[in-house]
């Protein structure tokens, strides 16, 4: 794993789009390895559905950025045989509930080659999945994945929610040796922020949480789709008295504990906030390890604030569904106050 | 053990290999090198005038609705529509070709099929409006839930007809699905399992020439997807999509044969998508117009259109009523369509488990009570 | 769902292994209800390689009892379809990890149907999946994949520790309306018991825990394969001055919060035990919630003795990654006794 | 729209349906009807004695390397042996007709074809004596892990060689499937891949006849697997599979015009698994001894050690020569496969990720303090 930007004379930023700069970190990553290529359902001609892969045909050729027969484990299973021979593929999944037929490609193989082969095959392939919902999606296209990629040793699961973390982790996770599983929140796509394509800021190894806004009275854990929401919860949450610390976990696996316990022990109080069903998803894990790393630290449980144990709803009633500001604040109302010390 | 410790080894003679013989012929088994096609040739003769009649109300229908319904995606009245304009034979065809009792299996493109077999558009369009997913009670028409994940809906139908034919039912399912979905894991084991079972099911395959921008070629190297029936010891029949009662005789054969216990069938019509892949596409990315023009030109309710006129089937009176009946549905569906849907979020959780767990039971309350205080605010 | 055994007349017990009263619900299920039908691998004429549909064909016939093309998408696909029509299928999966291929199928259909449909189209499917390591099994014979049903709304996950629950929750499993992942742990296969066969204990719906050994020290928290190490353990404690409390869930999904968390209140200290990988596994989810509700009682943080978080080992190598009794034991030495109150 | 709105509509002419061209010709794709045989046939005299003689002496030590993997199993030195007795002439076949610069894909079943291409026998029993999955380096012989997930090594045959291709260099991937593993939707995936893509790759089919104890019958109802090639355009080959000359030439053809650029072939050799399953099997349990016995007299050593015979290319010293070597290397293999695997628990955390993850050096060092107070112990 290496890390890739390095800061040069910074140009002036302008406004990007996640998308844009998705785009932009494959588009790099290509130009500088021959050996990337993208692959996927109309992720040539078309450039995706959700265009991150808007001109790589054109730039690079159609052996670089491929559309693939419809088939996703065929689409996984041969960028396995590419990495055999030394390329690095980029793997679209069009949709999250559309990299279910890969999953034994994906569970048994890609996770599994390096150690099996005691490191003698590597397996570079980054699995690109726009996931989870908040777009208006009709059923199987708002599905928050991200549970059962954690539960498969191998792979590393890494999310950005930001537009110069969507760059910077995605030019990480090309250059990984590893196999990356790079969860895209589709409802930040066209969130904006200003930012430099030329001089992408420095990304740290995946591995590292950020704290984006630091805080005293408690800590809320999130990443991708509910960072946003997470800030603004942070600062409606002011007028209640309550100074919230928010952590964006960035990369999933592997867990950065030190910075998410840091800041919990801390604050002494903790919710992880994400779009996924409750039961059976990462929250349980993060509450989990922070409980057992934080224990004499905590005021309270942590909490969980996350989608319901539901197949994700239509799209007239997803609002029900997803993690809101009101319902992070009614968590956090929960975490036992009139205990404090 | 070594070669002379072999039972029996020695003196080896050569007996005659063990015998090989081909599961199924797989000469008749190979479509026509064409599609098959009825307007314009003699066999059109041979069509009742009525089932003509029929199919050409029912395709001007198909085609109202499927303007219909675009128009509605511009009203923000559907979240997203999937046209099959220019599919409409197909997706007429599949629908009339069964019986009451059979099954349909739809994708997610094939709304019109549903309609044409007697869902109400409200309840096959709810999916695409997004209050609910499946917008009907699909053992009321025996009609699958709309399939999105693509071709995962065929082994669905060779259960449910090799079920009916373990009970005893002379049930035939019919299973759509497209060009781009053949190359699915599912598609391939659906066939092979029905093959085996012979099961009574068809699997019908709208070569639309797009899996939304791939075209046919990066999708297959194959004569022709009706080729991919030999593979499985199935017939596989090549028609023109677009000629409506060729596809109608096609599937009706199929049908048949199942029916009578023959087995499965695959059926490829060779039509076009002439709308982009849903609203939300763009298809100039991806084709040109010449292309879409000649498929215009070979449009299926101008094919038969062309036919009932010439042979004196339909006059100008015909064409008017057909169009008019057209244009009352729609009204009636623009209509309805408009009207809000009723949404209750408590649903949510009612239909997750036959009985809800005690943590559902909890999470309801919890959305209840967030409600009852919007409510209050 | 319905609950199956009724007690008669008790006759005298005999032993019986879980795989002969796995074979004997299917038996008797069939027996009573046409609409069940077995299929899977090699389930007829070979009564399955574990053995599990031993005698099944020859009793009901093949249409009973189904040989299936080796695919098992196609498998759980066409079982989707068979139930649609009003059958009860009860697939076999052969080995955990040859589930993963029908996990399209599993997660957006199966799990879903009945909530598409506002439960007009309910699939009662049960799909029995061997799972688990210990009995020296190559790669892709031993994963204990539970996280990824767990994560999966829609889906009741069960696993049977005992014969006697072995028979019952597979009765239940049969008679539920709704999917059921049946995770049978396959190194208990052959384990025995006192059973009679023609009077089976009555079994609760599923749903619901047992107390398998009282205790007052702390509660294990455990299921399926681990059911006889933490009993092991729990003897074995008793010499450290222990008195421990073993919970057998039973099932995962419903989760029995009631009788798991009446239990840590007792206790005041919690240790979960499973096979399956720690890091994104059952126990995150399971020690989450426990502390959640019983945050107060708690006197140390909920422990957790998991699999290594790696791809699971070669035989010769898994009795190191297996949870046995002495790492249940300096879990449970870890809960901080010198802070006992 | 109505039908009358559509564009340029009255008066309409219909013009000629939009050109339809197979892709590919059918007919040359067409797999014989009967298997290709050599032995007993004209054919044999066109193989070249070395060739001949090469097979054999492989055939003879591929039956004594299963027979002693058996034994192996039988002394608790391998934890599971699924034998190719009886299949020797397709594994040595699919090892021979590569070049060093080529990959094979094994299934689990393929150790023979491993071996017989270069790989130390004891690295690639490693995975089913229990201390590591994959024994080897998979780059040192070109020699792909033994993949036990049935069909999923194919679709990685077809990436490797579609990679080389890209890269220029003229590799072919050969991947080795079992009757049983052409149900499997990777199977279909792979082969459509391959076509598409015009990969160099040669898919060998070894019909044994059963996937562990279900026949061929119950696994598809097609003419023959290999006519399962014309639903992806390529050629399908059916060959007698213990006609060790026949599967070479087959196989040779393939890989040739895998390695011209004519794209991907489907090879289906007819065989016949002679013991159980593995050694854990009961293969009484789902079949006749009279089949067993049919196919044993039909066994790949005893044919060609016949043609050779009969040829007066092999003397009772050939034959003896043969089965000496096959013995010392039965012997060698049993030696070191019964010195005992040196073993470090702590592999287990070093190679799941190029760096370890701060959460594996925590559970390494517990594993670590468990084993030195065991040593304390
Ligand atoms: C398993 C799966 N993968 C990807 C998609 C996304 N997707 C929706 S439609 C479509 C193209 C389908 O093409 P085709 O099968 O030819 O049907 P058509 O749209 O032409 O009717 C794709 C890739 C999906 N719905 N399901
Ligand atoms: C995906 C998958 N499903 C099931 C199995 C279990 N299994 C191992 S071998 C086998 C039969 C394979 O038959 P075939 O492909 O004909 O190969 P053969 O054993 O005859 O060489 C089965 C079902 C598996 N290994 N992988
Ligand atoms: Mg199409
Ligand atoms: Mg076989």
């Amino acid at each position: 794993m290496t890390t890739v930007a390095n800061a040069a004379a910074k140009p002036a930023t302008k406004p990007a789009t996640m998308a844009q700069a998705l785009q932009r970190a494959m588009r790099d990553a290509m130009a500088e390895d021959p050996s990337v290529h993208v692959m996927g359902e109309d992720v040539g001609t078309l450039g995706g559905v959700f265009r991150v892969t808007d001109g790589l045909a054109k730039e690079f050729g159609e052996d670089r950025c491929t559309d693939t027969p419809l088939a996703e484990a065929g689409i996984l299973g041969t960028a396995v045989g590419m990495a055999m021979y030394g390329l690095r593929p980029v793997v679209e999944m069009q949709f999250d509930a559309f990299a279910y037929p890969a999953f034994e490609q994906l569970l048994s193989h890609v996770a599994k080659m390096r150690n099996r082969t005691r490191g003698a095959m590597p397996l570079p392939i980054v699995v690109r999945v726009p996931y989870g919902g908040g777009i208006g999606g009709v059923e199987h296209h708002s599905d928050s994945s991200e549970a059962y990629y954690m539960a498969t040793p191998g792979l590393h699961v890494v999310t950005p929610a930001t537009v110069a973390d969507a760059y910077g982790l995605l030019r990480a996770a090309i250059a990984s040796d590893d196999p990356v599983v790079f969860l895209e929140p589709k409802r930040l796509y066209w969130s904006k922020a200003q930012w430099s394509p030329d001089a992408p800021d420095p990304v740290e190894p995946i591995g590292r949480a950020v704290v984006r806004r630091t805080g005293r009275s408690a800590t809320l854990v999130t990443y991708g789709p509910s960072l946003p929401v997470c800030m603004e919860a942070a600062e409606a949450a002011r007028a209640e008295g309550w100074d919230l610390e928010v952590v964006d976990l960035r990369s999933l696996v592997p867990f950065d504990d030190e910075t998410v316990c840091a800041s919990v022990r801390r604050t002494g109080r903790a919710v992880v906030v994400h779009e996924s069903t409750g039961f059976g998803g990462p929250g349980g894990e993060i509450a989990a390890r922070v409980t057992e790393r934080c224990f004499h630290h905590l005021e309270a449980p942590v909490l969980r604030v996350a989608g319901f144990d539901i197949p994700y709803p239509p799209p007239m009633l997803e609002r029900h569904h997803l993690p809101g500001v009101d319902r992070i604040l009614d968590a956090v109302a929960r975490l036992q106050w009139e205990a404090q010390s | 053990m070594t070669v002379q410790e072999l039972p029996g080894a020695a003196p080896y003679r050569p007996t005659p290999p063990p015998a090989w013989k081909p599961r199924t012929d797989p000469a008749p088994l190979l479509p026509d090198p064409e599609p098959y096609r009825v307007l314009g040739t003699d066999a059109a003769a041979g069509f009742a005038p009525e089932l003509l009649r029929r199919l050409y109300a029912e395709l001007v229908r198909g085609r109202r609705y499927n303007t219909q319904a675009t128009a509605l995606t511009k009203q923000g009245r559907l979240a997203v529509y999937p046209s099959s304009t220019g599919q409409e034979a197909c997706e007429v065809a599949a629908a009339l070709v069964l019986e009451d009792r059979d099954w349909l299996f739809p994708s997610y493109r094939d709304t019109l099929a549903a309609v044409a077999r007697g869902l109400d558009p409200v309840q096959a369009l709810t999916l695409l409006r997004g209050d609910w997913h499946t917008g009907y009670d699909p053992h009321e028409h025996r009609v699958a839930p709309l399939c999105t994940p693509l071709a995962t809906q065929l082994p669905h139908a060779v259960g449910l007809a090799h079920a009916a034919r373990l009970k005893g039912d002379d049930v035939v399912a019919l299973a759509m699905v497209g060009d781009g979905g053949t190359s699915e894991g599912d598609f391939h084991e659906a066939l092979n399992f029905a093959a085996v079972w012979q099961a009574p099911v068809v699997f019908l395959v709208q070569n639309n020439g797009f899996a939304i921008s791939v075209p046919l070629a990066k999708q297959t190297a194959a004569p022709s997807l009706a080729h991919k029936a030999v593979g499985y010891g199935m017939p596989g029949r090549l028609v023109d999509g677009n000629d409506a009662p060729a596809v109608h005789q096609v599937l009706s054969e199929a049908v048949a044969r199942a029916r009578r216990g023959g087995g499965p069938t695959l059926v490829e019509a060779v039509t076009y998508r002439i709308d982009a892949h849903t609203n939300a596409d763009d298809a100039t990315r991806y084709r040109g117009d010449g292309e879409v023009e000649t498929w215009r030109a070979h449009d299926p309710i101008r094919l038969l259109e062309h036919e009932l006129t010439e042979r004196g089937l339909l006059d100008e009176d015909g064409v008017r009523q057909a169009a008019e009946d057209a244009e009352t549905m729609a009204a009636r569906l623009r209509e309805r369509m408009n009207a809000d849907a009723e949404l209750d979020p408590m649903d949510l959780f009612a239909h997750v488990y036959a009985e809800q767990t005690a943590q559902l039971r909890e999470q309801a309350a919890q959305l209840r009570a967030e409600l009852d205080a919007e409510g209050d605010a």
